[in-house]
């Protein structure tokens, strides 16, 4: 199958989106001419022109506002916000209204909205641009929340949250947009809530999301070399949260670790964790369910010090390793 | 513009209404039969009723807090909204929202927002749709002194003129932002200068002739088709406190006593009583009308089910 | 000893730090001649007079930079943001600036900023004005996170908050406001990352805090009838989170529930249950750890349906007795 | 007023600085020295050295991401710039920071903010504490033009005005947020016209002659401790592309190239040389020492230490 990057993925399914459905128009920050901060839709304005693919203020607020407005009128707006972290400046935006537009006017509006934001660190931005903020709207009931790993997911998910009838909030990871990966040509779609095993194991899962998957891989073949199958279970989207698969893995492995980037307390960790432990998975542990994230703090400019706080891994490897009862 | 009879009475019907739902509001809560608050727009009746009088059904409003003005004169139904008030399931919103949530799609309401502020973007995303869809009707956006001076205002009317979007921004300057009065919370006298640090066309007026209004409504809707964004801000008075625990220790009874004396329904009577030939019966008659269509609101609204516990949560998602 | 409300001895401790430390200024919508929303700073501008007990415009973002750039600038300013869910229109400032303005700036400037704001449902104040937010700014390092359940803790903590040099949240609950409770007179202070023991007990542990704290107070009094021992531990603060405290309460009783009125996914409860899996405790749990927590869902307007999303008394005995094994 | 022979040399020397501290960091980028991203201001040094050369010590400054001139014009140290942005212990930031969060408490500078109009409200914050706190100075806070669409800007500066405080906003127009030119983003061609939505002055003026700009913030300081809040938007061009990796294709050569011959040190120089007498020696030492206190800054910044991993979590919390 042909390759195409994470980023290109994403321009080719919102492109095919857009062709096919006159409704979905693109806001945002310098989407137009410039082709997003990531190049994400370079080209898109020459194909779709300017009413459709719409530059606008910095107005992070205004952008999402306008969004949920448009979706309540009859479109199915896409908007892209340049960095998940200035998902703060339009919290409200995307909190009390987007979220809950639909249950508090007693179902009479829906709300197909689809908020792309890129996530995570990695790239040098410190503090301000380089946060991993899913654990805000997991908690916000009323929002998906999705987390592709890979670009033939970053394809087939957006094309899902571009159909779905609520919002949802796409999050890219930043250092996946010039990954390559096989995509299917034309039409896919991958339905929310549905976990990927991406390497069966029986003696440890792994649980993580986003572009810790990559690395739970690579210390899954660490470790595979001194005898740890490790399955590594890839979750998709967080909310809707595929608990079934999480409580398989655990009942199968009776082992588990828990990756994400984002700052461990707090985390989505910590809700997987709970899956796990309020399940009858809980009968089947063999050891304290672990969690290897990022630590608790904001994300430093240092490079050295960045890969410090995330996980690597290294870090992965050694967990699982700890987690079987293995020193290294 | 000269109105028609028929559009004048149902102008003062309006208002009466209006008026009368909210005496009626206030007094079930002291009945204990309200879980909640509520916002009273008493004395500013003539704000939402002139302006949305002028709307057609196909044009969009985006509510205030206090908007059971805007919501009576965009035509909603007093026994849905009395529902609402009162938490049933007959309710618009089924009793989810309570009345600082009404939103009826089916008359082009967006809703009523909690969050001051929070329904302006929302309202330029509905104007854009409704540009982009060729659907002929303006969006119009209520907000009060105070929300203007949140960042979302700014935000939404810069956007909304560098779109040039058919939308109308009504302002409904009632002097105060909960105690805090525009003297305090703003350097300007003028609230519609603001219009001018995004290159639209700004007015005040008279919020308490509702006439007036009605007819600015009129030729604003015509405006915003034609060249854009319009920023309209109508000066009244809240009779009434913020909420119904305002100590209301903030101002004057004399400053207060003052405004009763402009009171616009009062006005109005007067007006078409002096200038429209309505005789007091006529006009006594709108009056029983709206006292018995409110009466009607609240029997309709008592005898109707709360929602059922099972549903709760029914609507979080859409399926 | 005398007893005054929450509110009380919120306005109390406020009172008596502006008292002694000239550089706090209290700043926020409403709080002067008004006394603010729910009463708090009643008669505090006629004793500070307005330069620092200041009215606002309605300007969520301004009033917490506000107070970032003068506790920057060698004030201890305690701004009032007038419920809790209008964090989110301020959320840039709390998360991107408050929080890291330290960290980023390399240490050279300390934010000594208490956020006050009321929290929680139960008045039908409906979506908008109801929510538990806790989850998002214990996810969020380089602020603190505080909940009293008590008069006498909300009067402590407050103090120990103004007094930190770091950015605090200190959540009020609403319900509480007018609860009434004995709270010593003049100077004290309650230490951060402290949980209470509410009431001791050996068969099952909960974990608990803010207003819910009462409930889990009744639903142990009830189960006590029935020979279930509820040990109540009340965390007081989020940020710092006393692990320890639940790691042996945990340990003591082998058996823990969960309980927030916040939405259960998502939600601070499924950092404790990590806590607990993830330390010694896990080898002496005895059942699986629960929680009985709000549902996951906006909360409603009508009165039933408001309680009927978040923990009631019954619900968390009955979440007791079948942990215990018993049935009802 | 005339500004004394030794401040027109400070003037000169602080561009020439910004513009050599730059182009090295441009260059330190090609050779991969550098992980992160930069946001450059050649063609606007004028803006920043010309207002904080004005300022003294006690005066603070909120930067913008874009602010190499402005941390240089209110003197901060041109080592310890460039230790932190090449990450190391001994920068401003202790490494932590990056060039988009230089700050410098010794000398007034409240950082740089990577939220693009984050850093208003806190200036504001900080100009209340100075007045409350009875010092004699005055805040100066800078963003650019695209950063006066947010929200954030708006509630600034009206709370500034409510509350009349000594504060300078100063808006950097260099004509463009990114790739959108002004014209795309706000429908007014003028920003000070901003200015009237707060009832505070405004004024615009040619942001490349560094003279007059030092000379206008010498007036506006004196004009902000008396009166409150003013708004001047300093018209310029940034030369460079948005940061390292944008494609420029937004805007024609010839536009860049017409605002070259308007090159702010080209035309100090010149106005050096006419009007004040100052000699090509003179004027190629002072580059010559610019160029010289670069290259030891780079020399410094590149011996020092890493931070150490250890440390990661050190300023967290102030304990
Ligand atoms: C973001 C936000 N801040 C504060 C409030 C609390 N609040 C509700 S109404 C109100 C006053 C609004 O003033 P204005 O906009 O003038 O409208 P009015 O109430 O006078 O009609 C305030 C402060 C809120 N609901 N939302
Ligand atoms: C809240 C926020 N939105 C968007 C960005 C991304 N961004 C960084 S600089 C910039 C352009 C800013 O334009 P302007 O305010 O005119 O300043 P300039 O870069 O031209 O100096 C943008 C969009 C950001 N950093 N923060
Ligand atoms: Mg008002
Ligand atoms: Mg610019």
């Amino acid at each position: 199958m042909r390759e195409i990057t994470y980023a290109e993925a994403i321009r080719e399914a919102l492109s095919e989106e857009m062709r096919s459905d006159d409704s979905i128009v693109f806001i945002g920050e310098d989407i137009g001419i410039y082709g997003g901060a990531f190049g994400v839709s370079k080209g898109m304005l020459a194909e779709f022109g300017p009413e459709r693919v719409r530059d606008t203020p910095i107005s992070e607020t205004a952008i999402v506002g306008c969004g949920v407005g448009a979706a309540m009128a009859g479109l199915r707006p896409v908007v892209e916000i340049m960095f998940s972290d200035f998902l703060a400046v339009a919290m409200d935006q995307v909190v009390n209204q987007a979220a809950k537009a639909r249950f508090q006017f007693g179902g009479q509006f829906t709300v197909p909205l689809v908020i792309r934001a890129p996530s995570g660190s990695g790239t040098g931005a410190a503090e301000q641009h380089s946060q991993s903020l899913e654990a805000w709207f997991v908690h916000t009931p009323g929002i998906k929340v999705v987390t592709p790993s890979t670009p033939a997911d970053a394809k087939g998910l957006l094309k899902t949250a571009i159909r779905d009838a609520n919002p949802v909030l796409f999050l890219e990871q930043k250092l996946l947009y010039r990954v390559k990966g096989e995509v299917p040509e034309g039409d896919y779609s991958i339905p929310f809530g549905q976990a990927a095993v991406r390497r069966e194991g029986k003696d440890v899962a792994v649980v993580s999301y986003g572009r810790m998957v990559g690395r739970c891989l690579e210390a899954a073949a660490l470790v595979a070399a001194e005898g740890i199958e490790t399955e590594v279970i890839d979750l998709r989207t967080l909310a809707p949260l595929d608990r079934d698969s999480i409580v398989r893995a655990a009942k199968k492995c009776g082992r588990v670790l828990v990756v994400h980037e984002a700052c461990q307390t707090g985390g989505v960790g910590g809700e997987i964790v709970a899956t796990i432990v309020d399940s009858e998975a809980f009968f089947y542990l063999d050891a304290p369910v672990r969690r290897c994230c990022g630590q608790d703090t904001p994300i430093p400019y240092n490079r050295n010090l960045e890969d410090s706080v995330v996980p690597q891994t290294a870090g992965i490897a050694e967990a699982l390793r700890g987690l079987c009862g293995r020193k290294s | 513009m000269t109105i028609t009879r028929e559009k004048l009475g149902e102008l003062y019907l309006k208002m009466a209404q209006t008026r009368r739902f909210e005496e009626t509001a206030a007094r079930l809560f002291t009945e204990g039969k309200v879980h909640g608050t509520a916002h009273f727009c008493i004395g500013e009746e003539a704000t939402g009723v002139g302006v949305c009088s002028a709307l057609a059904k196909e044009d969009l409003i985006a509510q205030t807090h206090r908007g059971h003005n805007q919501a009576i004169g965009k035509g909603m139904s007093l026994d849905l909204m009395m529902a609402e008030f009162l938490g049933k399931e007959a309710g618009y919103c089924h009793g989810r929202g309570g009345c600082m949530h009404i939103a009826d799609s089916s008359s082009g309401s967006l809703g009523a927002n909690g969050i001051v502020g929070g329904g302006i973007p929302i309202a330029v995303g509905a104007a854009f749709a409704l540009r982009y869809r060729k659907v002929d009707a303006v969006t119009v956006c209520f907000f009060g002194d105070g929300a203007t001076n949140e960042g979302a205002f700014h935000e939404a009317l810069n956007l909304a003129s560098v779109w040039k979007l058919p939308i109308l921004f009504v302002c409904v300057n009632n002097y105060y932002a909960m105690s805090t009065h525009i003297g305090s919370h703003m350097n300007i006298e003028d609230i519609s200068i603001r219009a001018k640090a995004y290159g639209i066309r700004g007015e005040a007026m008279d919020g308490n002739d509702v006439a007036a209004i009605y007819e600015a409504t009129l030729e604003a809707k015509e405006y915003v088709k034609r060249e854009g964004p319009m920023l309209l801000v109508l000066n009244t008075y809240r009779i009434m406190g913020h909420s119904k625990s305002d100590p209301q220790n903030y101002r004057s009874k004399e400053e207060v006593e003052g405004w009763k004396k402009r009171d616009p329904i009062l006005l109005f009577r007067k007006q078409l009583a002096e200038a429209h030939g309505f005789s007091p019966a006529e006009l006594d008659a709108l009056d029983e009308a709206a006292s018995a269509d409110v009466a009607r609101a609240v029997e309709f609204a008592e005898a109707s089910p709360e929602p059922r516990v099972e549903d709760a949560l029914r609507d979080v998602y859409a399926v």
